[in-house]
């Protein structure tokens, strides 16, 4: 018994910091995703000329803390014949996963739980994909049809596209040459360009294997609804269902946070080395500016005071933001947080706009169909990845020789993602020629 | 003293997720506590300061080989497995046959001194300060040591995968 | 093509393998409604009232009906038009020969609708009622067969396959038994249902009550 | 009544499976079997290798009611079966009572008839673009199609006071005179249509995803569509051109120009051209009826009580959905004798196996969306 | 690290633990996940020598084992998916074709 409160006292000792982080994470994370579906609700009722959560508090904001306590006492209902056990266990795995993947992140070069892993973005991705196990257990346990196909869409499509995604890291990880994270930042910053850019069909590959990672439309297969009700959630409700929610999004700001950080240089701000440049350390307190002078201009329009009120209190919050973002620039006691600070915006700015990529597309395209959906992953995606690292590699290797940095660089792998495009749309026109006309050879019987 | 708290609590789940595995008439909790067992196994890895593996476990084994079995326990019908009779009915032959097994491997480890506890000095690991960075240093020696072993293991990764895909193909 | 004059055929796209037919030489009973022939739109503000003739069936005798006639003799029962609208009347047993003929000869290719009428007081109380179109003459024609209560009706599914299910719905609603049909079960009603609603003698307050009676025990409110 | 105990019976017709063969129970509640339609799908992996409809959970004896009811009285009940086209659904009721009473409505009426049904037409495509859309998993076309169906509702709620089952005609003509403004809300409306339907089309046209969730999906050939009774644009897509506007004209059709928009391989995706040709040709008759509205009575003398001569008409007309057929006998009572309904969807319908076959359950709902049925015309 | 003894001990435990699977159970399928067990049983003593001498060598074989254990396992799993097609088991006993 000693021993083991001495371990523990150690332990706590050696990792209290992490094990505070560890803690907001589980708190916060949720509340965090229940405002990214209020965002994502707004937008797509901005995106189809129509209002949104507008309710529960002003503007609806209100809304994803009624929605947790709508689900937290919805009724427990696990179907008659579901395995208990794994019915249970499955949406816990899920989100477990998603919320273990986020220790490894780096939000700027100052947060971050793990600090220095040094297989950093491999336990990212590694962790994140064991959340498969929480669908696919889940749509077993639960003893339905629908849940079962939805589970194994769902994990058919994990496997495949995991493939694709990975071809397209090795590609970025190629030119970081770590798979630490700070060290994958530091290497854009040594370059000053971007990976996203140096290899442009890599970063394009990753996009498109996240979003049919997280199961996003026009991925979302696995819960389509017009045909499988909600796939492998189907039997799931109340907070067991919530769990699932939040293993989804979490696993959204993962991938978006994994693309930021091999692609979008991560927590730096545009063209980090350019120093003529460094007035665009001004855009984000200018940005919280704006929508804090935005917000003070729509207060008087509130109907209500309390909206009113609550205008003024973002407004306010806005502007404090701004505050904290140029404190560093302007005042030399706190300017060595400048890197933190200021990382730690550009971070979740990008990760932002990659999250409302997803968004867009979901409200603009329709959904894949199976076949199509593997087709893609298989014909199109692995093979022009796996092209991709080839000819990447090899441009690697030409601009080694020719001692190329930084944008330099571009003149190897430029032509060398031009050709991985070449022969990506080569594939994709050979594939419609030969794509297999519905030969519906199915008994002519009107029965 | 925190090595051996983390190892014990590993270890711990590891051998009572390994029976499990073997233990459970359900194929699909058995799988659920194979899964356990090897996440075990990883952070017993990861104790050993063994990262790349140790991620290479989780990516593999959990994430790959786990899930392509999980995904063959539903494809064939549970339910007619799950009314059969668990074990064969050369259990106790078994039984006594892995007994033996075990006082071999035990007797020898005896014999060596290696058994925990036994009071006798152990070769030093060689501390941890000195390791070199673990994933460049498996890649060092997979790519310059081991290449040929290498290429022969991607061989068979090949085989192996039109072999599946032969195997599992619907004959028409 | 976009304002031509009614009558004309609206040529349509061969369907199929059926070819568009020789211009047949009948005159096409006047189909659908007598709308006014031009567009003369200050009108006399009182319309003409109707006058409805006393006789509205008239014997039918044009081409049509003869060559009917002269295939199948007395099988054709009754050839009348009602508000120029042709009716033949077929005897029942015949009713799949002479769908076959009026498919493959005179192009009648679309089985708009096959349903039933009860007249509980005549001696064979069913009419199964086809409304036929032709695609190549532009013009409907309906068919009645008659049967008695029981009596077996060939099904004229293997013609227009599309009459499985309108033959089902006339079994669910009528009990008419069609011989040949794929599959003859009620379609819109449960399959235990008692009786076929729609024929004149099925009380519809009577069957609810028993039904409100057996199965919910209090008594209906009907 | 009885309606819970539909299927028992029916389950146990259960065929014996083989291993990797499935039963997969559509409906009659699921998201995308668009009201009550139930579809027992035999699907071998995911592809579906037959498949049976189970209708009939939304029967309410509309043909039996109407024995009970005179003929005005029966009106009503005609907009409750397919309730996303009760305009439609209402003229043919009383254009087939009309022809049973051998009167005419007046040509005011018929131009304003023939400009509310065209107006149904559109938002009963509308609706279907919507939900197909929604099926086929994109989101948005919905809200957009909403959006303009409002405005439709709306000129209907300012013509007769109702949204939905609008009860608009009566038999003779009309029971209102159109308001004031009717052509400019309706000229207003067209105006605005046409950048909205090029809106949709921007969205789903050329769509990589949507071409290939429709193209070569359910197809239904001009022979199987002609032998499965197929009308509408379910025929008209595989390329017979037949509309019944034009080939026995009713209303005030024949005053207007238009055409007739087919397909050519009668896939999903040219059922989806069709109908959204369709909705074009439907706002240029609209505009080329609010130009010359003629005046005079609305209400041709019919009298308070209907008694028709004894005999029977049928009557047809092209609703949105197809070919829908009133076939009317009267005994010279106030009462019909019999009133039977040919129901577009319910024809339809049948041609679901038929296209099903083969696919996938994706495309299963894609079919069964493309269909364009309605349940309560199913059903009756 | 711990005495190098607790290790192996862990992986002896690991791997009679499977073996023990391996020659009792019926399902094929529960055998296959026995066999990764006692490979994962000899990953662990191979990391933990591996730890020991401060030799990344071990690591790799254990890398090696579970390319191999890949291998296995999809192999195997495409013969019981063919198996259970044609004879609608996963039983081992019986799967006695060649006793026909």
């Amino acid at each position: 018994m000693q021993a083991v409160t001495q371990a523990t006292l150690e332990f706590v000792k050696q990792y209290w910091a992490p094990l505070v982080c560890g803690l907001v994470i589980v708190g916060v994370l949720p509340l965090i995703v229940g405002y990214v579906v209020l965002v994502e609700r707004k937008i797509m009722a901005d995106m189809q000329a129509r209002l949104g959560p507008m309710r529960v508090g002003p503007h609806g904001l209100l809304q994803p803390i009624a929605d947790a306590v709508k689900l937290l006492i919805k009724e427990d209902i696990i179907p008659e014949d579901a395995d208990k056990l794994v019915f249970w266990l499955a949406p816990v795995l899920s989100v477990a996963a998603a919320l273990l993947a986020i220790a490894g992140l780096a939000i700027g070069p100052a947060f971050q739980i793990a600090k220095d892993v040094n297989i950093g973005i491999l336990f990212v991705v590694g962790v994140s994909a064991m959340g498969i196990f929480g669908i696919v257990l889940g749509g077993w346990a639960s003893n339905s049809h629908y849940s079962l196909i939805g589970a194994l869409r769902s994990s058919a499509q994990l496997v495949s596209y995991e493939t694709a995604a990975g071809m397209a890291l090795v590609c970025g990880l190629l030119f970081a040459g770590s798979l630490n994270i700070t060290s994958i930042v530091q290497a854009q910053y040594d370059q000053g360009v971007w990976f996203g850019l140096l290899a442009p069909v890599a970063f394009f590959t990753y996009l498109v294997a996240s979003i049919a990672e997280t199961n996003r439309a026009p991925f979302d297969l696995p819960e389509a609804e017009s045909e499988l009700v909600a796939g492998y959630m189907t039997e799931f409700s109340g907070f067991r269902w919530s769990l699932y929610f939040l293993a989804e999004y979490t696993n959204m700001i993962v991938v978006a946070s994994v693309a930021t950080t091999l692609f979008l240089g991560g927590w730096l701000r545009p063209f980090p080395r350019t120093t003529w440049l460094s007035f665009i350390d001004f855009f984000p307190p200018l940005l919280m500016v704006g929508i804090g002078v935005y917000c003070l201009m729509r207060t008087p329009k509130q109907p209500v005071r309390v909206q009113q009120t609550f205008m003024l209190a973002v407004a306010g919050l806005c502007f404090a933001v701004a505050l904290v973002l140029v404190a560093p620039m302007l005042v030399p006691a706190v300017k060595p947080l400048h890197d933190g600070i200021l990382g730690a915006f550009w971070f979740i700015f990008k990760v932002s706009l990659y999250i409302y990529f997803f968004m867009w597309l979901r409200f603009t395209l329709p959904r894949y169909r199976f076949d199509q959906l593997m087709r893609l992953g298989w014909h199109f995606l692995i093979p022009l990845s796996i092209i991709n690292v080839l000819l990447i590699g090899i441009a690697m290797i030409v601009g080694t020789y020719f001692h190329l940095q930084g944008w330099s660089l571009l003149l190897t792998t430029s032509p060398a993602s031009i050709i991985a495009l070449i022969i990506a749309l080569f594939i994709l026109a050979t594939e419609q020629k030969s794509e297999p006309q519905k030969s519906s050879a199915a008994p002519d019987s009107y029965a | 003293m925190l090595d051996q708290v983390i190892f014990y609590f590993f270890a711990a789940i590891a051998v009572i997720s390994a029976i499990l595995t073997v233990t459970r008439r359900n194929v699909v909790h058995s799988a659920i506590f194979l899964i356990t067992a090897l996440l075990a196994t990883a952070g017993i890895f990861l104790q050993l300061r063994a990262e790349f593996l140790f991620i290479v476990q989780i990516i593999l084994y959990v994430g790959g080989i786990m899930v392509l079995f999980v995904f063959v326990i539903m494809l064939v019908n549970l339910d007619v497995a799950v009314r059969q009779l668990r074990f064969a009915r050369q259990k106790w032959v078994a039984l006594l046959i892995s007994l033996a097994l075990a006082a071999q491997v035990g007797l020898m480890l005896w014999s060596t001194g290696k058994m925990p506890g036994q009071g006798v000095p152990v070769l030093a690991a060689v501390p941890a300060d000195k390791l070199p960075l673990n994933s460049e240093a498996v890649a060092k020696s997979l790519f310059e040591t081991y290449l040929l072993p290498f290429e022969i293991a991607s061989v068979l990764l090949l085989v192996a995968m039109i072999g599946a895909v032969v195997m599992a193909k619907k004959r028409t | 093509m976009a304002d031509e004059p009614k009558e004309k055929q609206p040529s349509p796209v061969p369907a199929g393998d059926k070819p568009a037919s020789s211009p047949a030489a009948i005159p096409p009973p006047k189909p659908a409604a007598a709308a006014p022939t031009g567009v003369t739109p200050p009108r006399p503000a009182v319309p003409v009232p109707p006058k409805p003739p006393v006789q509205l069936q008239t014997p039918l005798n044009n081409e049509l009906v003869g060559r009917i006639r002269a295939k199948f003799g007395p099988v054709l029962v009754e050839a009348i038009e009602d508000r120029k609208q042709a009716i033949l009347t077929v005897e029942c047993g015949k009713l799949a020969e002479v769908a076959q003929y009026l498919r493959d000869e005179e192009k009648f290719d679309l089985l708009s609708d096959l349903t039933a009428v009860d007249w509980p007081k005549r001696e064979k109380r069913l009419d199964v009622v086809l409304n036929l179109y032709s695609f190549a003459k532009n013009e409907r024609l309906r068919v009645k067969a008659r049967a008695a209560d029981g009596e077996q009706v060939p099904s004229v599914a293997g013609v227009w396959p599309t009459a499985n299910w309108l033959e089902r719905e006339a079994f669910d609603m009528f009990g008419i038994v069609f011989t040949g049909h794929p599959n003859l079960t009620r379609i819109l009603l449960p399959d235990e249902w008692q009786g076929y609603p729609l024929r004149k003698d099925y009380d519809i307050i009577e069957q609810d009550t028993s039904w409100v009676k057996d199965n919910l025990g209090i008594e209906s409110g009907q | 009544m009885a309606m819970d105990t539909t299927t028992d019976s029916r389950d146990k017709q259960q065929t014996l499976l083989g291993a990797d063969e499935l039963v997969l129970n559509m409906g009659p509640q699921h998201p995308s079997t668009h009201g009550v339609l139930r579809v027992k799908l035999k699907l071998d992996g995911e592809r579906v290798i037959g498949s049976e409809c189970m209708i009939g959970y939304l029967h309410r004896g509309v043909e039996k009611i109407a024995e009970h009811r005179t003929y005005q009285q029966f009106a009503p009940y005609v907009d409750r079966m397919d309730y996303v086209a009760a305009v439609s659904n209402g003229l043919g009721y009383c254009e087939a009572i009309e022809k049973l009473l051998m009167v005419e409505a007046p040509p005011r009426a018929k131009v304003i008839r023939t400009i509310l049904t065209e107006l149904q037409r559109i938002a009963s495509h509308l609706l279907w673009l919507g939900t197909h859309a929604l099926d086929i998993g994109a989101l948005t076309p919905l809200f957009y199609c909403f959006r303009e169906r409002e405005e439709i509702l709306k000129i209907f709620e300012k013509y007769c006071g109702a949204r939905l089952t609008t009860h608009a005609f009566r038999i003779g003509g009309l029971q209102y005179d159109a308001y004031d403004t009717l052509e400019k809300d309706v000229e207003r409306f067209c105006k605005a249509f046409e950048p909205r339907i090029k809106d949709y089309e921007d969205l789903l046209t050329q769509n990589r995803i949507w071409l290939g969730r429709t193209k070569g999906v359910g197809i239904l050939t001009a022979a199987d569509a002609i032998a499965l009774g197929a009308t509408g644009p379910v025929l008209r897509a595989s390329g017979v051109k037949w509309d019944i506007r034009k080939a026995m004209p009713y209303a005030a059709y024949d005053q207007y120009k238009f055409e007739i928009p087919v397909g050519s391989t009668g896939d999903t995706y040219d059922r989806y051209m069709v109908r959204m040709e369709e909705m074009r040709q439907s706002r240029l008759i609209c505009l080329q009826a609010i130009e010359n509205i003629p005046t005079g009575p609305i209400l041709a003398k019919v009298g308070k009580v209907l008694k028709p001569p004894p005999g029977e008409v049928y009557h047809a007309i092209e609703a949105p959905k197809g070919e829908l057929g009133y076939y009317v006998i009267s005994d010279g009572t106030v009462q019909p004798y019999r009133v039977r309904i040919r129901p577009p969807s319910f024809v339809n319908l049948q041609a679901f196996d038929k296209m099903a076959r083969g696919h996938l359950v994706a495309d299963v709902v894609a079919i069964i969306g493309t269909l364009d049925i309605v349940l309560g015309e199913v059903d009756r | 690290m711990l005495p190098i003894g607790h290790y192996l001990f862990l992986g002896l435990a690991l791997f009679i633990i499977g073996v023990i699977g391996v020659v009792t159970r019926r399902n094929v399928i529960v055998i296959l996940m026995s066999i990764e067990l006692i490979l994962n049983a000899v990953n662990i003593n191979l990391v933990a020598f591996s730890r020991l001498y401060g030799d990344v060598a071990g690591q790799v074989f254990a890398l090696f084992i579970i390319a191999d254990a890949a291998a296995e396992a999809a192999v195997g799993l495409g013969i019981i998916i063919a198996f259970f097609r044609n004879r609608e088991t996963v039983l081992e006993d019986e799967m006695d074709l060649l006793k026909w």
